[in-house]
């Protein structure tokens, strides 16, 4: 936010941050769609993400933000269209190799492991860095110390960045609204993935913590030189943090540009003021 | 919420041996229903049996039937004894249970267990400790096999269905034989298998063979089917008579009638209440005991029963009640008192009904004698129900 | 103030796990060797050994993994048969009782295992009621096979049939295991109460250790939310299976301890209502605790012993004693009662920590 | 010809099967729970029209009155007593309370009644119908019960799709705390529902006792068991399941005995049961349930 990213177009009518051209952006999405029982949740879906890019998602409710998440991550397996990690295509992965091949995501809904302490789930996003055997873990063999030491150590690290370290043996459960969803982002992270798909984070939070979240991500990005891609129906984060935003309303994108950009289209305007009217 | 269920837990357990400490303090431990205690110096006979559960008409006809015995026996005054009967319900395990802690009551002599497998399990404890076991209606040979110091009141298995298999070739009773047995049953199986292969030598023509589980013990549409299509005029029923008395209702719906023979287990059915003894018209079976025949002994047991369980008895209290006035002969014979330990006791029981000249006139038989295997020799009597009533069978040989 | 490390914590409470069945054990060896046991609970040492190991290992299914089984029993059914099979099998080659003890508690956990499997594959596409129900029926189909298998060992090894006990050919020199529906007779004591605690003890380390390790994590994660899970890249499948196959064999050990403490065992045993009876025991002893579930199999193995007194009204008793320890603890106003009291007491150490914060 | 003699068959132990099962796909669906005494209630129907027609020589109607009377009774006080008071606790902890109960059903009949097996008269005293010249017997109590369980399943889904706790008992099955803020009763919403399924089972416990005419403290159990395997085959909480469920559980048992084998006719129908839950996970008529994420 201090010094806003140079956008450049890209084929497919997308922008991305110039110091991502040269290499393949992390995500390119071309024609993607569902539909529920004949309705179209999502159409002709189109997007690119710059490999260190923060993108914004926004659109009016039931607009279809979280079902693009739910596709990307093969939560919904899509009717059509295709989806380029990183320039492979994803088609027929299970949202578990999904993971594995880099996407990483929190829920609108936190889903929390809840009755597990902050730090196993942690170790749990940690699942796949630190690997060893079933049997080694019940016969306790050297591999399985050497690898708890280290899940150990990283979890902790991992939960430093929104100094969450002290509340390592809190139930997941019991912890404060604002703590679960830092701790999603903190479990998604865990698994080190290329990109991040963070589903209103915002949500519930006051101004001053939504504050400390904007810089937390950020901090996040630069850390991990990763693409995070955002829902959030905040606009001062959105326009504060993000980088290109997508517009989404009914299913289709209406808008896609910077955040001056899209400050300034009218169509988002009476998308969102349309929506007002409803409400 | 969770410890504090824990904590109720250790204290129920607590109360628990609050209360099994509270009872074995007491002199004799007279509790109530099962337990008929005597003045000192009374022979401590410990019997098992399912109470409760699937099985529990078994051994609360086996316990009825010997209590009655004992108080006779007590009685005449002579040798006292102390019953005590424990639950088993039907399971190896349990049986177990029942029969330490009728170890631990100071149990002389076993009269037990009722059914099979318990039977295998406890005997093979009694064996090893030494301790008199005469089993009322365990009728499996692996409950006797063995073991020297276990004998049965009831026909073994094998021999009933050998027993059917001649008695229906020699009186000529049917020429095309169905069975419909219990294949989850021990006895049921364990006769069917002796028959079924005594009955080849016999040339019985088995048209249809069919079974059924305790689970499945309701619908025998298809296994009646099975034998009339087959053409069969005589249907073999090594099972008990719950079962059996569904089997006669529904080919009596179905408007099929072939003979019907069954084993000891079918006696019962008359006496089943509120059972249209009409359907068991013409029901052959092979049994030690029959609630309404005529003779002295019976009738005055049957007249006892009555009066104390409102019930008439079933060839399992017959055994019962048997089992302990062989026990009482046997023990007379051999100078056996109380003051005697089990293995002792063991030793002179075991001589005594081995003995030649030892024999037995009880309600299941007359002139009962035993085999060193443990086996009962004793006459089974072919009956057939006429009537409502059991008629003895004309026999062929 | 310093706080105590989760894992530090853990540790304290899994080694009071161990400590409980090693001074339980050693407690009894007192009591025996003073003549003070009675043969009742002498009699019921081995026993509560192998419920505790099925109620540890269902607990593995119901409280960890998260999934309700009605026919646990069926995996104890055939790690029994599987174990007497073996014991007798190798009564002519092994003499030494312990070994062929353990030969018979390996392959009957691996024969359970192996159906874990087999039933944890539908476990895949199933959930809930619907899944319980499969377990169930999985366990009324074991017992209906078995009642109807007869296996001998002839000269030329094992034979099986299904019709009857002729049918397996085995002339003079072989001998008859399983009968069908009278199980197997003749079966050799192997099994003894320092077996069973040993049994007891690698079961808990087995699950307690699997529970804090990566894998276990990981069927937690499953447990609470099976898309999170997914999310952070855990397979289902795997863990889901890894959960069924080893709560299975656990049970088979268990049921092969359980079937070498007795001279028979039958299939009958391992019906619905023992697959129920362990179930009690794990929500008794609270869902997702071991060592809950140690303590229920064991008060509730020896509390219907206890009842004998009772007479007649023994599973009356045992069935209002049951009603009320549920309605007792799960009683939400004597919940509130005891929330208040601890809070009461813990309300100074709160308010230092929170100072620390 | 022996066909149609089996369909009947398995159609009438299907009927009992479904009559049983709807009680506990009634319950399930509004209370969320597994009630394992629901076969012990059963039996206890059973035992009550015995004791009103063979010891008070009642006629037959009278004693299935009485029964439905008392196991009405009885399913609502053992609903205020044990289930009421776990209404927040979990699931499990209720299920196996259902078990404590269903214990203490069947050891209270033993000791009231004693373990001797009662022969039950049929409460259906007309004669068999025989057709096809005598080739085919068809006994009065399978046609009884095939036809008061197709009444049944009529006469419920009028009171659920048509009567005012019909539609309080749906709306309580989808939303507890949403029907409570409409205005609805729950707790009496509840209460009715076992009021009504512990009616049907005296039903079930009269017709299944007259079809196979024997009475023991056991006899609830294993109905209730293939019962509540026949709700969750038809999809639990699912009426029109529970019918199709108890159906086709009985055909399969009967045809499963006759052409396969009777040795092993649990293991059938067990597997048949498998075979179909793993094709529909959800049962023959279960909502698929769908989580939103």
């Amino acid at each position: 936010m201090n010094n806003p990213a140079k956008m450049v177009p890209v084929p497919s009518r997308a922008i991305i941050p110039e110091r991502d051209l040269g290499v393949t952006p992390i995500l390119e999405v071309s024609h993607l769609g569902i539909n529920f029982g004949g309705l179209n949740a999502v159409e002709d879906f189109n997007i690119i993400v710059g490999r260190t890019e923060i993108a914004g998602l926004i659109g009016p409710n039931g607009a279809g933000k979280t079902t693009v998440f739910n596709l990307l991550t093969k939560v919904y397996q899509p009717t059509r269209g295709a989806i380029l990690l990183d320039g492979k295509d994803t088609a027929g992965m299970s949202t578990m190799q999904i993971n594995q091949a880099g996407i990483a995501r929190t829920f609108q809904n936190i889903r929390l492991f809840q009755a597990l302490s902050v730090e196993d789930n942690v170790k749990i996003g940690l699942h796949n860095q630190f690997k060893y055997s079933t049997l080694s873990g019940i016969l306790r063999l050297p591999r399985y110390w050497d690898a708890e030491r280290k899940a150990r150590e990283q979890a902790l690290e991992l939960l430093s960045i929104f100094n969450m370290e002290r509340m390592a043996s809190y139930k997941a459960g019991s912890l404060p609204y604002g703590a679960q969803r830092r701790l999603e982002i903190v479990r998604a992270l865990a698994t080190r993935p290329s990109l991040l798909l963070l589903d209103e984070p915002a949500a519930g939070m006051n101004p001053s913590e939504t504050e400390a979240l904007m810089a937390n991500i950020i901090k996040i990005r630069d850390m991990f030189q990763i693409a995070i891609m955002l829902i959030e129906h905040d606009m001062r984060l959105v326009m504060g943090i993000c980088e290109g935003i997508a517009v989404l309303n009914y299913g289709k994108i209406i808008a896609k540009g910077t955040p001056e950009e899209i400050q300034a289209n009218p169509a988002v305007i009476e998308a969102y003021l349309g929506q007002k009217k409803e409400a | 919420m969770r410890t504090t269920r824990l904590r109720i837990l250790s204290l129920i357990l607590a109360l628990g041996l609050f209360v099994l400490a509270g009872c074995s303090a007491g002199p004799t431990s007279t509790t109530a229903g099962t337990t008929t205690a005597k003045p000192a110096a009374a022979i401590k006979i410990g019997g098992i049996g399912p109470l409760t559960g699937g099985a529990a008409v078994y051994g609360s006809s086996v316990a009825n039937g010997a209590k009655i015995a004992i108080e006779e026996v007590n009685a005449l005054g002579g040798l006292q004894f102390e019953l005590k009967f424990e639950d088993d319900e039907h399971d190896a395990e349990k049986s177990v249970n029942a029969y330490n802690s009728l170890k631990d009551w100071g149990m002389q002599i076993l009269c037990g267990t009722v059914t099979t497998t318990p039977g295998i399990a406890v005997t093979a404890e009694s064996f090893k400790d030494r301790i008199f076991t005469l089993t009322p209606s365990a009728s499996s040979t692996s409950v006797i096999e063995g073991k020297d110091n276990v004998f049965q009141m009831c026909f073994t298995d094998p021999n009933q269905g050998i027993a059917s298999a001649q008695y229906i070739a020699e009186n000529k009773l049917g020429s095309k034989i169905a069975i419909i047995y219990n294949n989850a049953d021990a006895y049921s199986t364990g006769i069917y298998e002796k028959f079924i292969s005594e009955a080849a030598g016999k040339n019985l023509d088995v048209v249809s063979t069919t079974t059924f589980t305790d689970d499945t013990a309701n619908d025998f549409n298809v296994q009646l089917t099975a034998a009339k299509n087959g053409g069969a005029d005589l249907i073999f029923l090594p099972i008990y008579y719950q079962p059996a008395s569904l089997i006669l209702t529904q080919a009596d719906a179905m408007g099929y009638e072939p003979k019907f023979f069954g084993v000891d287990g079918m006696d019962g059915i008359l006496t089943m209440e509120n059972f249209n003894t009409e359907l068991a018209e013409g029901v052959m079976l092979l049994t030690p005991f029959a609630a309404d025949a005529t003779d002295a002994r019976t009738v005055a047991f049957v007249a006892k029963y009555q009066a104390a369980y409102n019930e008439l008895p079933n060839q399992f209290a017959a055994d019962g009640y048997d089992c302990i006035y062989a026990i009482y002969e046997a023990c007379k014979k051999a100078g056996v008192t109380s003051d005697m330990d089990a293995a002792a006791i063991c030793d002179k029981l075991i001589e005594a009904f081995t003995a030649a000249d030892f024999s037995i006139d009880g309600l299941t038989g007359e002139n009962m004698t035993w085999a060193a295997t443990g086996e009962v020799a004793k006459a089974p009597k072919g009956m057939v129900i006429e009537d409502g009533v059991y008629v003895g069978m004309q026999s062929g040989n | 103030m310093k706080m105590t490390k989760p894992g530090q914590k853990r540790l304290i409470s899994n080694a009071i796990t161990y400590a409980i069945v090693i001074v339980a054990y050693v407690l009894i060896q007192i009591l025996d060797g003073s003549g003070n046991l009675t043969s009742s609970l002498r009699g019921q040492l081995v026993p509560i050994c192998a419920y505790i190991v099925m109620a540890v290992s269902l607990n593995l299914t119901v409280g960890v993994l998260g999934e309700l089984s009605l026919g646990h029993a069926g995996f104890m059914s055939l790690g029994a048969f599987s174990g007497v099979i073996v014991s007798l099998g190798l009564r002519d080659t092994v003499s030494a009782g312990p070994l062929r003890l353990l030969a018979a508690l390996l392959v009957g956990a691996v024969i359970a295992g192996l159906f874990g499997f087999i039933v944890g594959v539908p476990a895949l596409r199933l959930r809930g009621d619907y899944l319980a129900i499969v377990t169930l029926a999985f366990g009324e189909i074991i017992k209906n096979v078995i009642n109807t298998l007869y296996v001998g060992i002839g000269p030329d090894g094992l034979r099986i049939s299904m019709s009857d006990q002729a049918s397996l050919g085995l002339g003079e020199s072989g001998t008859v295991i399983m009968r069908g529906p009278m199980g197997a007779v003749g079966v050799d004591k192997l099994a003894s109460f320092g077996a069973g605690v040993i049994l007891v003890l690698i079961t808990l380390a087995i699950v307690l250790n699997l529970v804090h390790s990566r894998s276990g994590r990981a069927i937690m994660a499953v447990r609470d939310n099976r898309i999170a899970a997914e999310s952070v890249g855990i397979s289902i499948t795997r863990y889901k299976l890894t959960a069924f196959i080893i709560s299975a064999a656990l049970a088979g050990a268990a049921g092969a301890l359980y079937a070498l403490n007795y001279s028979t065992v039958v299939a009958r045993k391992f019906d619905f209502n023992t697959s129920i009876l362990v179930l009690v025991f794990v929500v008794l002893g609270g869902i997702g605790n071991i060592r809950g579930s140690i303590i229920a199999a064991a008060v509730l193995t020896v509390l219907p012993e206890l009842l004998r007194a009772f007479n007649d009204y023994r599973m009356l008793a045992y069935a209002v004693i049951l009603i009320l320890v549920m309605l007792t603890s799960n009683n939400d106003r004597l919940k509130q009662l005891r929330w208040r009291i601890r809070s009461y007491f813990q309300h100074s150490s709160r308010r230092q920590e929170a100072e620390h914060e | 010809m022996t066909f149609l003699s089996y369909l009947v068959s398995g159609l009438s132990l299907g009927s009992i099967y479904a009559i049983i099962a709807l009680g506990y796909t009634m319950v399930y669906g509004i209370a969320k729970m597994l009630n394992f005494a629901h076969g012990d209630v059963i039996m206890i129907g059973g035992y009550m029209s015995f004791v009103a027609t063979a010891h008070m020589g009642w006629p037959p109607l009278a004693s299935v009155l009485l029964a439905m009377l008392v196991c009405t009774v009885l399913g609502v006080l053992i609903e205020q007593l044990a289930y009421k008071p776990l209404r927040t606790a979990p699931s499990l902890a209720v299920l196996i309370t259902a078990i404590g109960v269903s214990y203490f059903l069947q050891n209270a009949a033993l000791l009231i009644w004693s373990s001797n097996p009662k022969s039950f008269t049929s409460v259906v005293l007309l004669p068999s119908l025989k057709l096809f010249d005598g080739q085919l017997t068809i006994s009065s109590v399978a046609l009884v019960t095939i036809l008061a369980c197709v009444a049944i399943i009529i006469g419920l889904t009028f009171i659920i799709s048509k009567t005012k706790i019909g539609k309080a008992m749906r709306a309580v099955s989808e939303d507890k705390e949403a029907a409570q803020l409409m205005g609805i009763n729950v707790n009496q919403t509840i209460s009715v529902t076992f009021a009504i399924g512990s009616a049907l089972a005296a039903i079930a416990g009269v017709l299944l006792c007259s079809a196979y005419p024997i009475l023991s403290p056991t006899t609830g159990a294993m109905p209730g068991i293939k019962a509540f395997t026949a709700a969750v085959f038809g999809g639990i909480g699912s009426i029109p399941g529970a019918f199709w469920g108890g159906l086709l559980l009985g055909l399969i048992e009967i045809f499963g005995k006759a052409y396969i084998s009777t040795q092993l006719s649990d293991a059938i129908v067990f597997s048949i049961l498998i075979l179909v839950l793993l094709v529909r996970p959800t049962g023959l008529m279960g909502r698929k349930i769908s989580e939103k994420v």
